[in-house]
């Protein structure tokens, strides 16, 4: 039998790696995804001060640690039993959007946008942050990055550090904003608005306007008919920092609307023996394989799900583009590719809402912690991070001392959907060994979609997946080998 | 790790000590390793290393170029490091590119199996070998020393040593904790074996301090604190309030006899007699200055009488009087604080307190002095003169259960008393003893004449004095149940005066004084000397040194003997006018230092300040002690100790785990 | 490995004034106790720096011992409080590191008292050897010789002379 | 003359570093100008054979971030030090262990048997484990090793200099860079940031008593500590006076202690036992009562002192990849 690896052992061992088995007819026999690393930050959170875990959890992973730090924080509200008070949560969830914006940004610009900027089937040397800068231009690169410093730096007006901030403690924020400084953050906003919003022109052009793409996004090689599940608002409109966990399913109607301190009761993990990864599914369905549909309890999370579990979105200019969105694709939105149109609308989204907690005049507060009174015991904390949902949860004794801490990170939750995803695609597009980049691109691409973060997945390394596939024939000789381009 | 141009080559050399190490340890075997080990160049053997021709041996290496730095395996650094410092220099190296290594207390006189006191000897010098390759050299520093001295204590021990200092010329503060000087040896009527009288000999001894142009007495005064150090200690004192001005008093003692209240016990008389509220606690003291003794007078309750002040013709009365401090910088420091007596009390069954006629030996001191309560003569309370007397020797000393050491003086004025009170009374003395002490010159002749004279002695140790009688013969007499282990019988013998030949024990405050000064006591409370046969007058702490009873129990020519030997030490000390202390003070490299001031606090002598200029701590060095607390502390490592850096510690760490 | 014919080796840190006069002590007084003990003198207990006791136990000590002057007796007033201070903290550490109590102490230790240095030694070695070791020997680094070989002007040592 | 080539690479980590250097901003631009980045795995592709390719220091320097954990990492990173003339640790994991070293404090079998059958969410599959070979119907699959301890990267192979820091700051970065484009590298060994404690660039360090004493401790949640006034002297326990200077005090200036992330300075060995050894000696007591209740004010004091370094602590330092205490 023949075995296609796809490798990034040779340039990134511990990353995760895709083995696809042909069979002696050269047709895919199953392709399997394989997250090799693992930490242990589960473990050795145990004994630790509960106050230590925002900075502790966040070195989970240096790409989203203001993801972690997050839900870290908001797990220790909920430990030591302390509301906030009102300036330290607009604080909190303005330092969140400011994170959002930033982040998809750059997944947008460097990681997955290159493949419909630039095109699946271009060659990998284009495909690349440099080709996106042919594509649209210079000062736009130069605007990317320009509005990513200029937001990094407001994080750390906060946070102290943009990489692993020092900002939440329970019932409430270390530091607050100054009167003075309110002008730089609505301004910081207005632009990221704007920039925003030229994103998602961009995509409409450059995607959109391209029948190609489109099909590709609409093919059946990257649908899944899948459970979705993200935070909404009281409204059931999409929020990021907090909210109800709401469950639809593959037809798109509300299977499951709970607070996060239900979620042991919801949502559920899987072991597999050849991945470090664990599967989240849904308790009350089962699990049922790498399967989708009702009967199988896998579901998705991120961008797509975030607004297939939602009603529409917060913010006006977001909702009209949610809106368009919709009347595109129909609901809910089953095809994988999707995510990066929805990432595009939660930018605007992010922008938005950025701007009005900006702006909110009793964000410049003095009033930003409460001091816990009340004996620490348990406490869960989510967010949605750009990757998906993300659940922190600790117990703790008398002190304040971890006795247990369990972690349900953002990725896990499209791990059993990433491994269909995959499998799907290599079964659709790899016949025998001859197939081309491009085609091996597309099977690649029905993973970057999630934007896959396996430092987070496995609490070990950060990860846009770079990878490199390797043909091998029988003997395992390598026939060729075809690298993707970030 | 310290960078250093070129390997050093070091000299290991392992002293036999005699057989003191050479018994224990396999040389040879320590020897093989040695050179074995990394840049060891020289590996020498020798009989005895701290001789002339072993420290040679050192000098003539460096001074061939074999070797540049040395080891020596011997005795305790604190015998001998000196001595091979100085070898090392002799052979024109810098003293302190020297490690001591302790084989002998450390290993060969602790340790019954041969093969492992070799194991731990090589443990030791691979340790010394890895630390002196990262020894720097150093220079000495040299410090000025006032040349005042201060003796505490004003007994015969302390005036000695006060007078011997004076006579050479020194100031000298005499420091007395009563209204006057002398001590107990005041208290005494005659001294054994010469049965001289002790005030005799005594007075002329006191006035002569109490004149001296170079002493000044500071009676009735305690040492509050002391700072400094060697050369340069600086000592407050607590002048109480003896509400009459001693540079206006002439000692007249009119306020004595006129004032109205006499019938405070006498401390100075064992209360066997009374004293005015104004007093001296004996006719002969020095300074011939009263005092009031505010808890009893009457003024001081509810401002009447004052007939002291009223009669006094040079208005030296001052009732306002309040105690001072006066502060003393001196160079050297004679502790002379003495004992005091064991309390009979304690021992219950030998009746002190129940029975009228059961009296301590300090009070039959008293009374046989012809300036005492009662003139001299020896009398029962009821007045009559004893027929029987008993003297138990060892109380409160030789006993687990209050003193185990041997009081030492007992036997011998055990013997005095039944010589006195068979000369004063005629009565038949009973000396009930467990040994018979008599070293000292005279002192065994002493005893015969006792022997001769009919005194009964009595060997064992008393097991109750009683006055419950047993046969018609008892009645109305003390019984002293004994048993004779000369004869081995229990024997009950009737008497009319037991005395109570009572040990000799640190003062009550022996701790606080000596912790005040920076001294150690040994495990009795007495004082400890640096080393027992050697240093018997010196102490741990450089500068402060001990004399008589308060360094343990011993009697007076032994106590002047010590006064005298402690001023000679002093003398020597502050006649230098400066000395060389060991550079092992901490040093402070500025450019790591972060100003976080965590050492500032930690230093007990304020040698390390925050510098607000440079926004970093400055080390005054000539404060430092070498303690090296803020060393440990220093989270920068910015702060180091000479000697002890925190390299040169852990390549010694490494040597004794590793071996090599 | 069997404890029985384990011989544990115990660092002792003593301060110059009290507790490794002991042990001097003990010498002279011909006292015996075990080999087991390896003594490193400071001026004063209050110089054991924390990194030292790790220090030890990394080369493979299988007990550590501070010794300084009783409270109040500190040659330099109150450097054994300080002892006191890190040793309290240190103790912590080391047990949350996974090392027993009974591998670290601190014992105040006259100069008089060599029947005592003799008893917590005595008392500390069977402690630790009933413990048994606290690296299996392969687990335990090898010290680098003690400098890093530096550009040597002068020739390396020629073979060492015996007498 | 061609530029001279330089690579970043990743072992156990998170990211950040990665982060720190794209936080370099419109500097990278001045970077790429000035060396050929011939490698950086998270932004640009390259193959182990790439590496192999290379001629043994041809690499000017390699930064590389992240502990060891993995044999990979191992092989990976002596591969790396043969084909490079520097080897520069970058960021708190590779200089010391890092927040992941932590996991020292447990071994693998309790992480494994805590992350796939205890955690409360996973729904037990009869003892199912991630197995490093298994058979599967259509072949094998292969699992690297996962070992017991995190190690610092001079645990596995010689380095030349250190960037500190959790991350280091993007000034830090491009400091280290230009004094290696301009040969003014310090002397091997160095840690490329300040030579003091933090304390000295700290803004509130002029605020702190001239003899600071801790008669009370602090954890962060329990006060709101005063502006501008030194956090120690608060009784929040701030690393500053231990931890090696050159972030600016990020976290002070966000009202947080710090927490060393930046690591011990030149002349200390073990932060953590320096850290517990200065705090300590702050200790406001004599009294043996008082100080216990002082010590036991500080729970878990090695996840304090040693939250960014206890693989790098003298107390494990090298022992190899065993747990072995």
């Amino acid at each position: 039998m023949t075995k296609v690896t796809i490798d990034p052992i040779t340039r990134l061992e511990g990353h995760g790696r895709i083995e696809i088995f042909l069979n002696d007819a050269g047709d895919v026999d199953r392709a399997y995804f394989v997250v090799p690393e693992l930490r242990g930050f589960e473990k050795f959170a145990v004994g630790r001060r509960a106050e230590d875990m925002p900075q502790i959890t966040s070195r989970i992973c240096g790409v989203c640690p203001t993801a972690h730090h997050m839900a870290s924080t908001k797990a220790l509200d909920d430990l030591f039993h302390v509301e906030p008070p009102p300036a330290a949560l607009k604080l909190r969830e303005m330092f969140y959007n400011i994170f959002m914006l930033e982040d998809h940004a750059l997944h947008f610009y460097f990681l997955g946008g290159p493949d419909f900027i630039v095109g699946p089937k271009a060659p990998k040397a284009a495909r690349n942050i440099l080709g996106v800068i042919g594509k649209v231009g210079v000062e736009v690169a130069g605007q990317v990055i320009a509005m990513r410093k200029e937001l990094r730096e407001l994080m750390a007006y906060l946070g102290g550090k943009p990489v692993h901030p020092v900002f939440g403690l329970p019932g409430g924020v270390a530091k607050g904003m100054q009167k003075e400084d309110q002008e730089r953050f609505i301004k910081a906003a207005e632009q990221g608005l704007d920039f925003a919003l030229f994103t998602l022109k961009a995509f409409h052009d450059l995607v959109l306007g391209n029948r190609e793409y489109v099909d590709l996004i609409l093919s059946d090689a990257y649908k899944h008919r899948t459970y979705y599940l993200g935070l909404v608002d009281g409204n059931n409109r999409v929020n990021f920092y907090d909210g109800m966990l709401r469950v639809v399913g593959p037809e798109g109607k509300e299977f499951e609307r709970f607070s996060v301190q239900q979620y042991v009761d919801h949502l559920a993990e899987h072991v597999e023996p050849w991945t470090y990864v664990k599967f989240m599914f849904l308790r009350n369905v089962g699990w049922r394989g790498f399967n989708d549909g009702e009967e199988s309890g896998v579901y998705s999370v991120a961008p797509l799900a975030r607004l297939n579990v939602a009603d529409g979105m917060a913010t006006p200019k977001a909702q009209e583009a949610y809106e368009e969105y919709l009347s595109t694709l129909g609901k809910p939105v089953h095809q994988t590719l999707a995510n990066h149109w929805a990432r595009v609308i939660e930018m605007v989204y992010a922008a938005e809402r950025f701007l009005e907690l900006a702006s909110d005049p009793e964000i410049t507060s003095t009033e930003i912690r409460r001091i816990p009174t009340a004996t620490p015991t348990m406490g869960i904390g989510v967010v949605e991070a750009p990757r998906g949902t993300l659940i922190h949860h600790y117990e703790s004794d008398e002190r304040g001392l971890l006795t247990r801490a369990n972690l349900i990170v953002a990725t896990q939750g499209n791990a059993a959907r990433i491994a269909m995803s995959v499998d799907k695609a290599a079964k659709a597009l790899v016949h025998g060994t001859s197939v081309d980049d491009g085609l091996l691109n597309m099977v690649e691409m029905a993973f970057r979609a999630y934007d896959p973060c396996h430092a987070c997945a496995t609490h070990a390394l950060p990860g846009q997946m770079p990878l490199i596939i390797s043909l091998r024939d029988a003997d395992g000789n390598v026939l060729r080998e075809l690298i993707r381009g970030d | 790790m310290l960078q250093r141009n070129g390997h050093p080559k070091i000299g290991v050399y392992v002293c036999h000590c005699g057989i003191n190490i050479a018994d224990k340890v396999n040389v040879t075997e320590l020897i093989e390793f040695a050179s074995s080990l990394p840049y060891v160049a020289v590996a020498r053997e020798y009989k005895f290393m701290c001789s002339d021709p072993g420290q040679q041996l050192i000098a003539q290496d460096l001074r061939e170029g074999l070797i540049d730095r040395v080891v020596v395996a011997a005795c305790s650094p604190l015998m001998h490091e000196g001595t091979f410092r100085h070898a090392t220099e002799e052979g024109g190296a810098n003293g302190f590119l020297y490690q001591h290594a302790n084989i002998r207390e450390h290993v060969s006189w602790v340790t019954e199996d041969g093969v492992l006191a070799t194991d731990k000897a090589k443990a030791l010098v691979a340790a010394a070998v890895r630390r002196v390759a990262l020894a720097e050299p150093l220079e000495r520093k040299r410090v000025p020393i006032n040349d005042h001295a201060l003796v505490v204590g004003g007994g015969i021990a302390g005036i000695e040593a006060a007078l011997v200092l004076a006579n050479a010329g020194r100031k000298v503060y005499l420091v007395e904790r009563e209204p006057s000087i002398g001590g107990h040896m005041a208290m005494f009527d005659k001294t054994f074996p010469t049965l001289d009288c002790a005030a005799c000999i005594l007075t002329p001894k006191m006035v002569q301090v109490g004149q001296h142009p170079n002493i000044q007495v500071l009676s009735y005064s305690e040492v509050e604190d002391v700072a400094g150090y060697v050369g340069n200690f600086t000592v407050r004192v607590r002048r109480k309030a003896r509400y009459i001005k001693e540079d206006l008093c002439n000692g007249c003692g009119l306020c004595i006899e006129k004032c109205p209240w006499k019938n405070v016990p006498s401390e100075f008389d064992q209360s066997l007699a009374n004293r005015p509220v104004v007093y001296m606690p004996f006719p002969q003291a020095v300074p011939r200055v009263p005092v009031i003794d505010a808890e009893n007078c009457v003024y001081f309750k509810n401002g009447k009488c004052g007939a002291c002040k009223k009669f006094c013709p040079r208005e030296a009365v001052d009732f306002e009087q309040e105690d001072e401090l006066a502060e003393l910088n001196v160079g050297a420091v004679v502790l002379a604080t003495g004992f005091k007596t064991f309390d009979a009390t304690r021992i219950p069954l030998y009746g002190y307190g129940r029975f009228p006629n059961v009296i301590t030996s300090l009070e039959l001191e008293r009374m046989l002095n012809a300036a005492g309560p009662s003139g001299g003569s020896i009398a029962m309370k009821d007045g009559s003169i004893p027929r029987r007397v008993g003297i138990v020797h060892c109380v409160g000393s030789r006993n687990r259960n209050y003193n185990s050491y041997c009081s030492s003086v007992c036997c011998m004025y055990s013997l005095k008393f039944a010589h006195l009170v068979h000369e004063r009374t005629g009565a038949e003395v009973y000396n009930f003893y467990i040994d018979m002490r008599t070293v000292g010159k005279g002192y065994e002749d002493f005893y015969h004449r006792l022997m001769a004279e009919g005194t009964h002695f009595v060997r064992g140790r008393v097991a109750e004095v009683t006055d419950v009688p047993q046969v018609p013969e008892e009645e109305g007499h003390l019984v002293v149940q004994v048993e004779d282990t000369l004869i081995g019988v229990v024997r009950r013998i009737p008497l009319d005066m037991v005395i109570l030949s009572i040990a000799m024990e640190p003062q009550a405050d022996a701790s606080e004084v000596r912790r005040k000064f920076g001294i150690s006591s040994s495990n009795d409370g007495f004082f400890l000397e640096k080393h027992p046969k050697l240093a018997p007058t010196s102490t741990l702490t450089d500068g402060v040194f001990i004399a008589g009873a308060c360094q343990g129990p011993k009697d007076i020519p032994s106590s002047v003997a010590q006064g005298q030997g402690a001023a000679a030490q002093a003398l020597a000390l502050i006649d230098g006018g400066f000395m060389e202390l060991d550079p092992n003070t901490a040093y402070l490299t500025e450019e790591l230092c972060s100003g976080c001031r965590t050492c500032v606090g930690l230093c007990p002598y304020n040698a390390l300040e925050f510098d607000e200029e440079k926004k970093v701590v400055s080390l005054n060095e000539p404060l430092c002690k070498g303690c090296g607390v803020c060393v440990a502390a220093c989270p920068s490592g910015a702060l180091q100790q000479h000697l002890f850096n925190d390299e040169q510690i852990m390549e010694e760490i490494k040597g004794v785990l590793a071996n090599g | 490995m069997d404890n029985a014919d384990y011989e544990p080796t115990i660092v002792a840190f003593t301060c110059t004034w009290c507790t490794y006069l002991a042990a001097d002590l003990a010498g002279t007084s011909r006292m015996s106790y075990p080999a087991n003990i390896r003594i490193i003198r400071a001026m004063c207990s209050g110089r054991i720096d924390p990194q030292f006791v790790l220090d030890a136990f990394r080369w493979g000590a299988d007990g550590v011992l501070i010794g300084g002057c009783h409270p109040g007796d500190c040659h330099y007033q109150e450097g054994n409080y300080k002892a006191l201070r890190r040793f309290k903290l240190l103790k912590k550490l080391v047990a949350e590191l996974g090392i027993e109590d009974e591998r670290l102490r601190l014992e105040w230790i006259s100069a008089s008292e060599a029947d005592k240095f003799c008893a917590v030694i005595n008392d500390m070695v069977e402690k630790v050897r009933a413990l048994g070791p606290r690296l299996p020997a392969e687990s335990r680094p090898k010290p680098e010789p003690v400098l890093e070989p530096a550009p040597s002007t002068s020739a390396p040592p020629e073979e060492a002379i015996h007498v | 003359m061609s530029k001279p080539k330089v690579g970043l690479y990743w072992c156990a980590s998170c990211g950040g570093c990665e982060e720190a250097v794209v936080d370099l901003a419109e500097k990278i631009l001045d970077v790429v100008a000035a060396v050929d980045i011939v490698f950086w795995p998270v932004a640009l592709d390259f193959k182990k054979e790439d590496v192999e390719a290379l001629a043994d220091g041809e690499l000017t320097a390699i930064f590389i971030n992240g502990s060891i954990r993995l044999s990979e990492q191992e092989e990976m990173v002596h591969l790396l030090s043969r084909k490079a003339q520097y080897v520069i640790a970058f960021g708190s994991c590779a200089q010391l262990g890092g927040i992941p070293g932590l996991a020292n404090l447990a071994d693998r079998e309790s992480i494994f048997e805590y992350v796939y059958r205890d955690a409360p969410s996973v729904v037990s599959t009869d003892g199912v484990f991630p197995q490093t070979r298994l058979a599967v119907p259509e072949g094998e699959l292969k699992l690297p090793q996962f070992w017991d301890r995190v190690r610092a990267l001079d645990e596995v192979i010689d380095v030349d200099y250190y960037l500190p820091g959790c991350p280091p700051t993007p000034k830090l970065i491009a400091n280290a860079l230009t004094a290696l484009l301009e040969g003014k590298l310090p002397e091997k060994g160095a840690v490329l940031a300040s030579s003091r404690a933090l304390c000295y660039e700290c803004d509130l360090n002029p605020t702190k008593p001239e003899k600071p004493s801790l008669k009370d401790i602090k954890r962060v949640w329990e006060i709101i500590p005063e502006p501008d006034k030194c956090l120690l002297a608060q009784g929040i326990i701030c690393l500053g006076p231990v931890t090696r200077g050159g972030c600016e005090a990020l976290c002070v200036k966000a009202n947080m202690p710090c927490t060393g992330c930046f690591g011990p300075l030149d002349r200390v060995q073990d932060f953590g036992a320096k850290g517990l050894s200065a705090i300590s000696s702050l200790f406001a007591s004599n009294d043996e009562a008082e100080l216990e209740a002082l010590a036991d004010k500080i729970p878990d004091v090695a996840g304090l002192f040693y939250k960014y370094s206890l693989p790098a602590s003298l107390m494990f330092k090298g022992r190899g990849n065993t747990s072995e205490r």
